[in-house]
């Protein structure tokens, strides 16, 4: 039974749950008491307005890409706007999606309540970094608009220095060097306020596992950024005054540059993931009603995956012509990340067996995020395994691997998660009905789309072609149709939430039954979340949370 | 912290500095760089415990400064072992040896 | 299914039938891989589906809401998946050392990689021929069989990549080193060979084809290659595929749909320049051109990919032969390709 | 040391007026050692992102040196480790005094905090007005950065191109104001703006007397270079490499001063094999692939540090202001000790660059 099938009761007609007549969102009013707020639930919902519309944007490069791979050659672009297209989708959806979308929209909203305190630690470096992410989609969409970028979001050297398009290229790596402080504000931010300001009984072992992702997520946005932001200000110093330590013809080394680059990009990987698997941890428990299974396994593990993604950035560049001990050194450490990986897909498995499985929208994304990633981890082993990668390196097998984990796993689960906490964030239930249709053509749609991809990778189908070869024409087709498909499941989430802003009924405190704090405050939580400091009990100890007709959502019962 | 240390360190580290400044004038060879590396550890360990107060400050701040270090030995470690191990490929050495087999047959038209 | 795994072209299933030595390891290590995902991946899914459906929440029951534990569970599922992931790293390094490690006694080829056309120079100095499939022309590398073979990779200007998939060979090739890479043929038959490292406008029409033959064949198609054509002519049109012109230039009904000008139709000319000025177009402007691309542009093409300069790259003999076939385009259609 | 204090930047945002709460202390935290203790913390792990932020420099500078280290011996010859040490000594001094001025605010003593921030100041200006000399004395050279280094026989060739003049344009204006600052504060008898106005002025000489001490020192340096180069220029490497790179540039394009323009490998390649066999590094490094790519490492790692220098002296700038209006004391100096911390941060960088650079034999 889910609960838009529960019997409603009207807090408004009295009866029930006190709907707070007072929250954040009626606390002040005007443009100004949005723009210059220090209140980090509302800094968290400007960055989701953010981020969602810039995945908007950066989605529709993406059926751009797919509609003119339709045939395979004569699309609807020139060549040269395709790779300007994909670039665009690659640079927008990393720099200014994945990696802000959860730690910074939805970090920020719960992180604070999760923890029982009033805010983060700076709340205005917080809005600083919003203010930054702002700056950076704004040179984003000067770079778009000026000539259109197109190096490729990595930026790879020396095709990045010789490119005509050098305005852009400038611009986009200002806006990348911007956007990296913004991520690592977020990050310094979220550290300080989980070390020191825990209210008294919040152990670190008490702390749910979304925090401790987060925790994980944000050791390495504070040691990794910093080598993007000198990566990029290297490259634009090279545009500018032609410093050769990347360009070949003034004998730099275009691989050094690859080297700075993935000692950032691949930990990033991490920061896109670790949070994501942070929120399936709290779907899975709050929706089987269950503790989690292996908790101290879990926590360990986020910060294991944080820590081994820093030895692991190598193989990106296997086939670059790396020394061959670094090669296989880089290979080995590549297996270590895989470990922990299984062992939170297992635990989620275990958190499943004799629970009370509830099957509502943020259930149905979590277990698309498992069924995903598991493909998503699998396919990463033969890539890791580097005879193999010799074969699959830069083809369509790479697309597939890591749009399976990226969005398979990151996007799924930041849906997820936002359907499970969106009556928390807005106080509005949205149809749960339309809500699980959406996942289900979402997880349809995102597999029609990626399969295809493996199988074209692994007949050797080259990355970032404008046109191809006839014969790998039917597996484009098929992924295009699945392209679009998914492009429909995501609207219909999308219209699911914004239709529940206006015609949902009001949330009850508890709609799920989640004992962790945000559940203790009301939905949408009060400006100050917790007046005193709240009592902090076991993150997943649901005896006695009993659903409760008469709120319309779940009480504690002693 | 009592002025007799400031200025004690402040010193400390003149004398550094000098001596760091009079060992390069000798040709020390290989070992130049890691003596001058040496002292500028030194000078830096003492700027970060007493200017810093590092010595009198609650562990954790060590442990992250600390811990920045290992990472940034990672990464300079890692690619600086690649790039000693390709450096035979790299063309303008390879141009040079001669002895690099197959280069010979790669010359440009000219 | 048939559907996805069969080919219009070839019956094969996830690989493109293998050619060289490295294909049976590469394919055993796939198919051993697989099958370990597909035991990992089918398990997790039915027990997914299973709890989903067995715990669900209904009228009647009620799960536990205990948190389990159970330490053996977790150590079993720690230790086999890392006893999996050391075999697979084992056989990929393996393999990847046989790759890495270039036998003696072989067949050498230096390989030029350049926006975007490949060449391939053979021991004895001639160069590659072309080959017209479809509508396209491909570059042709033709080897011999049951031979090593290794390749000496340069760049001219950016990052590419070397990659057959019928070899399960790749490298990238970087500007300012040489890399190398070998692989055993095994088949006679034509190959299809990409650039897989992004390289700019035209980086999906970088491909080449690969011919490998009988030794005999070999030997033919070796002494073909150092005679150039005599004719001017002829040895202009061969150099302007060669030299690369044809990916950026459109002439007579060839070229790419590159980001330079056509031919047709321009030789003695006066041609509108960038600066608003206006040129000759003679063998001075062509000689210019080639060694100073950047001096004096066409009108409209201030903004397209920069040529590179062709100087120290190409002898005077060779600009005259490129010099008659421009001529010879005098009054070809003044029309673009695409 | 590990007295409670309070940072200053969340003492300003008690928006809610919890009148529970002193003034100073954010509403969002419990209690002042709290709320210490995150500003503490935010500063380390912000110079924890400084220092992988330098990282970079630091790893490409050792890998090109220990690619080429001929080359990094050669050119480090045209740094006037003079001026590096004085600089040296001028942050270290800097230092000192920042520490001391933390010091000064938990004691309370108001005048010799602004003194201390002062002099601090005093320093970071003076260390600009150095390297101002020295930046500006090698673009007079041609010792550019990557593609603009001009291959002249360095030390030989002394223009008059004003680079020094037009570097100390922006530090004369604000030096300037400041005067006309300092005037206004006298004419209007304010305590808080002569305190204010004091040090920058002082700053502002400071930089110019650090202008004046670099150019002495660079002249003495420079007399001491013509007569190492008069000699060098003998060498028969010299004078090969100069034919040589007119022969192998025969189809290139020229730029102003006969300097060729690198396209391809080719000409490198070219230079590279010749020197060698003549076994005169000079000659071979001597470049924009080689000298120049040494120079684009050290405008990177010694601008990158300058401008976090001026960053630095703004923050001080602002404490100055804080100090004059007395708001520091023992349980509230946190501003002052976070802005130690980065300034030393900064100290820290230059001990390891100073040696790198300025001191290879």
């Amino acid at each position: 039974m889910s609960v838009a099938d529960r019997p409603i009761v009207s807090p408004a007609s009295g009866e029930g749950a006190a709907y707070p007549e007072h929250h954040f969102l009626n606390h002040t009013s005007g443009f100004l008491s949005w723009a210059l707020t220090l209140d980090h639930k509302r800094i968290g919902l400007m960055y989701l307005v953010g981020v969602m519309s810039s995945f908007a944007l950066g989605g529709m490069f993406a059926l751009m890409i797919r509609l003119h791979l339709w045939n395979f050659k004569d699309g609807w672009l020139s060549n040269q706007t395709y790779n300007q297209v994909f670039t665009l989708h690659g640079a927008i959806m990393v720099f200014l999606f994945i990696i802000p979308s959860i730690p910074a929209a939805l970090g920020n909203f719960l992180l604070p309540i999760m923890l029982g305190t009033k805010d983060v630690a700076f709340p205005r470096l917080n809005l600083g970094s919003f203010y930054l992410w702002v700056t950076g989609l704004v040179l984003f969409l000067t770079a778009l608009s000026i000539t259109g970028l197109d190096t490729g979001w990595t930026f790879y050297t020396p095709y990045s220095i010789e490119t005509q398009k050098g305005g852009a290229v400038l611009a986009a790596t200002f806006g990348v060097f911007v956007l990296g402080f913004s991520s690592i504000f977020t990050g310094l931010n979220f550290i300080v306020t989980i070390n020191t300001m825990r209210p008294p009984g919040m152990t670190w072992f008490r702390m749910p596992l979304f925090l401790w992702a987060t925790y994980a997520t944000s050791i390495i946005q504070v040691l990794a950024t910093p080598v993007l932001g000198i990566t990029v200000l290297l490259l634009s110093a090279e545009r500018l005054l032609g410093i050769g330590i990347f360009d070949p013809k003034l004998n730099g080394d275009p691989v050094t540059f690859q080297h700075f680059f993935w000692f950032y990009s691949h930990p990033a990987v991490y920061i896109m993931i670790l949070p994501a698997m942070g929120i399936i941890s709290e779907l899975m428990s709050v929706h089987c009603h269950k503790g989690i299974f292996g908790y101290r396994m879990i926590a360990y593990s986020s910060v294991a995956i944080a820590l081994f993604g820093f030895l692991v950035w190598g193989h990106h560049m296997f086939t670059s012509g790396m020394a061959d001990v670094t090669t296989i050194v880089f290979s080995a450490l590549t297996f270590t990340v895989s470990i922990p990986s299984a062992i939170k897909v297992f635990n989620w498995l275990g958190t499943m067996y004799q629970g009370t499985v509830s099957l509502n929208t943020p259930m149905l994304y979590a277990l698309a995020f498992i069924f995903l990633f598991t493909i998503g981890g699998l396919t990463g082993l033969p890539l890791g395994a580097l005879a193999l990668d010799m074969h699959m390196h830069d083809t369509y097998f790479v697309v597939a691997h890591f749009h399976y984990v990226m969005m398979g796993g990151t996007l799924v689960a930041f849906l997820g998660g936002l359907f499970h906490w969106w009556p928390k964030m807005t106080g509005k239930m949205f149809n749960d009905n339309v809500g699980m249709i959406s996942a289900a053509i979402v997880f349809v749609g995102f597999n029609l789309t990626f399969l295809p991809q493996f199988v074209l990778g692994t007949r050797g189908m080259p990355r970032r072609y404008a046109t191809y070869l006839e014969e790998f024409q039917d597996l484009h087709r098929l992924s295009t149709i699945g392209s679009l498909t998914l492009g429909i499941g995501l609207l219909v989430a999308l219209l699911v939430l914004l239709h529940s802003l206006f015609y949902g009924r009001r949330a009850p405190t508890n709609p799920w039954g989640g004992a962790t704090l945000e559940w203790v405050c009301s939905s949408p939580p009060p400006h100050d979340n917790f007046a005193t400091a709240p009592t902090v009990g076991d993150p997943y100890d649901f005896n006695g949370i009993e659903y409760d007709a008469k709120q319309g959502g779940y009480v504690k019962k002693a | 912290m009592p002025i007799w240390m400031l200025l004690a360190v402040f010193f400390a580290l003149l004398i550094l500095t000098g001596l760091t400044v009079y060992q390069s004038q000798f040709d020390l060879g290989n070992a130049e760089i890691w003596l001058s590396l040496t002292i500028a550890t030194v000078k830096a360990a003492l700027v970060i415990l007493f200017f810093m107060h590092l010595l009198w400050d609650k562990p954790l701040n060590a442990i992250v400064i600390l811990g920045s270090l290992i990472f940034v030995a990672l990464f300079l470690g890692f690619t600086l072992m690649d790039a000693e191990g390709y450096r035979e490929n790299l063309i303008y050495k390879s141009t040079v040896k001669a002895s690099q087999p197959g280069a010979k047959g790669d010359e440009i038209d000219n | 299914m048939p559907f996805i795994l069969a080919d219009k072209v070839a019956p094969y299933a996830w690989f493109p039938e293998g050619a060289s030595s490295f294909a049976p390891q590469v394919d055993y290590l796939f198919t051993g891989i697989l099958w370990i995902c597909i035991l990992f991946f089918v398990p997790i899914v039915i027990a997914m589906v299973y709890f989903m459906w067995a715990y669900r929440e209904r009228p009647g029951y009620r799960g536990s809401p205990e948190a389990l534990h159970n330490t053996p569970l977790e150590i079993t599922w720690t230790v086999i998946p890392t006893a999996i992931v050391v075999w697979i790293f084992w056989e990929g390094a393996v393999g990847y050392l046989d790759m890495a490690r270039i036998p003696k006694g072989t067949v050498d080829v230096n390989v030029t990689a350049k926006k975007w056309v490949w060449s391939f120079k053979y021991e004895n100095g001639g160069e590659n021929s072309f080959e017209k499939i479809g509508t396209v022309d491909y570059p042709k590398l033709v080897l011999p069989v049951d031979q090593d073979i290794k390749l000496i990779m340069r760049s001219e200007d950016v990052l590419h990549s070397f990659f057959i998939p019928a070899f399960r060979a790749k490298r990238d090739v970087v500007p300012g080193r040489y890399n190398y890479m070998w692989f055993h043929t095994t088949k006679t038959g034509i190959y299809d060979l990409f650039c897989t490292e992004y390289c700019g406008d035209n980086h999906s029409n970088m491909n080449a084809k690969v011919e490998v033959v009988s030794e005999e064949e070999y030997k033919k198609a070796l002494e073909k290659a150092v005679q150039e054509p005599e004719d001017p002519l002829e040895r202009g049109k061969l150099l302007y595929k060669r030299l690369g012109c044809s990916t950026c230039h459109y002439a007579g009904d060839e070229g790419a749909n590159g980001p330079g000008p056509s031919y047709n139709g321009s030789w003695g000319k006066s041609v509108p320049l960038e600066s608003g000025e206006s040129v000759q177009f003679d063998e001075n402007y062509v000689r210019e051109s080639i060694l100073n691309p950047p001096a004096k542009k066409r009108k409209g093409y201030g903004a397209a990919s920069p040529m590179n300069s062709y100087a120290g790259r190409i002898k005077d003999e060779q600009i005259d032969a490129l010099i008659t076939f421009m001529k010879s385009l005098e009054n070809a259609p003044a029309k673009t390709g695409k | 040391m590990t007295a409670i204090q309070e940072t200053a930047h969340e003492s300003e945002h008690a928006q809610d007026h919890h009148h529970d709460h002193p003034a100073w202390l954010a509403h969002h935290f419990d209690d002042a050692e709290q709320q210490f203790d995150a500003g503490k913390l935010g500063m380390w792990l912000f110079l924890v992102t400084e220092v992988l932020f330098f990282s970079g420099m630091f790893c490409a500078y050792s890998l090109y040196r220990n690619r080429d280290p001929q080359v990094f011996e050669f050119c480090s010859r045209f740094l006037n480790e003079k001026l590096g040490a004085i600089n040296t000594g001028v942050l270290l001094f800097s230092s000192l005094t920042m520490a001391w001025a933390v010091r000064a605010a938990q004691l309370k003593q108001h005048k010799l905090l602004v003194g201390m921030l002062g002099a601090t100041l005093g320093c970071a200006a003076m260390f600009l007005g150095v390297k101002a000399v020295e930046y500006s004395h090698k673009w007079e050279l041609g010792l550019f950065p990557g593609k603009f280094y001009v291959s002249q026989i360095p030390g030989a060739a002394h223009g008059e191109h004003g680079y020094l003049g037009s570097l100390c344009i922006v530090p004369l204006i604000l030096t300037i104001i400041a005067g006309v600052y300092y005037i206004y504060s006298l004419a209007t008898m304010s305590k808080f703006h002569q305190q204010v106005a004091g040090p920058i002025l002082v700053a502002g000489a400071c930089f110019f007397g650090g202008v004046q001490l670099g150019r002495i020192l660079e002249a003495e340096e420079t007399t001491h270079h013509a007569a190492e180069h008069a000699a060098h220029e003998h060498s028969p490497g010299a004078s090969h490499d100069h034919s040589q790179d007119h022969s192998a540039g025969e189809l290139l394009p020229e730029k102003e001063g006969g300097e060729v323009i690198a396209l391809g490998h080719k000409s490198i390649e070219d230079v590279k094999v010749m020197s060698e066999e003549l076994k005169t590094p000079d000659a071979s490094v001597n470049q924009k692939s080689m000298a120049g790519l040494f120079f684009s490492i050290y405008y990177c790692m010694t601008g990158v540090h300058a401008v976090h220098i001026i960053g630095g002296m703004l923050v001080i700038t602002w404490l100055i202001v804080k100090a004059a209006r007395e708001e520091f004391h023992d349980q509230y100096f946190g501003p002052v000790d976070n802005v130690g911390l980065y300034w030393h941060l900064v100290d820290f960088i230059w001990i390891y660059l100073f040696p790198l650079l300025y001191l290879i034999t």
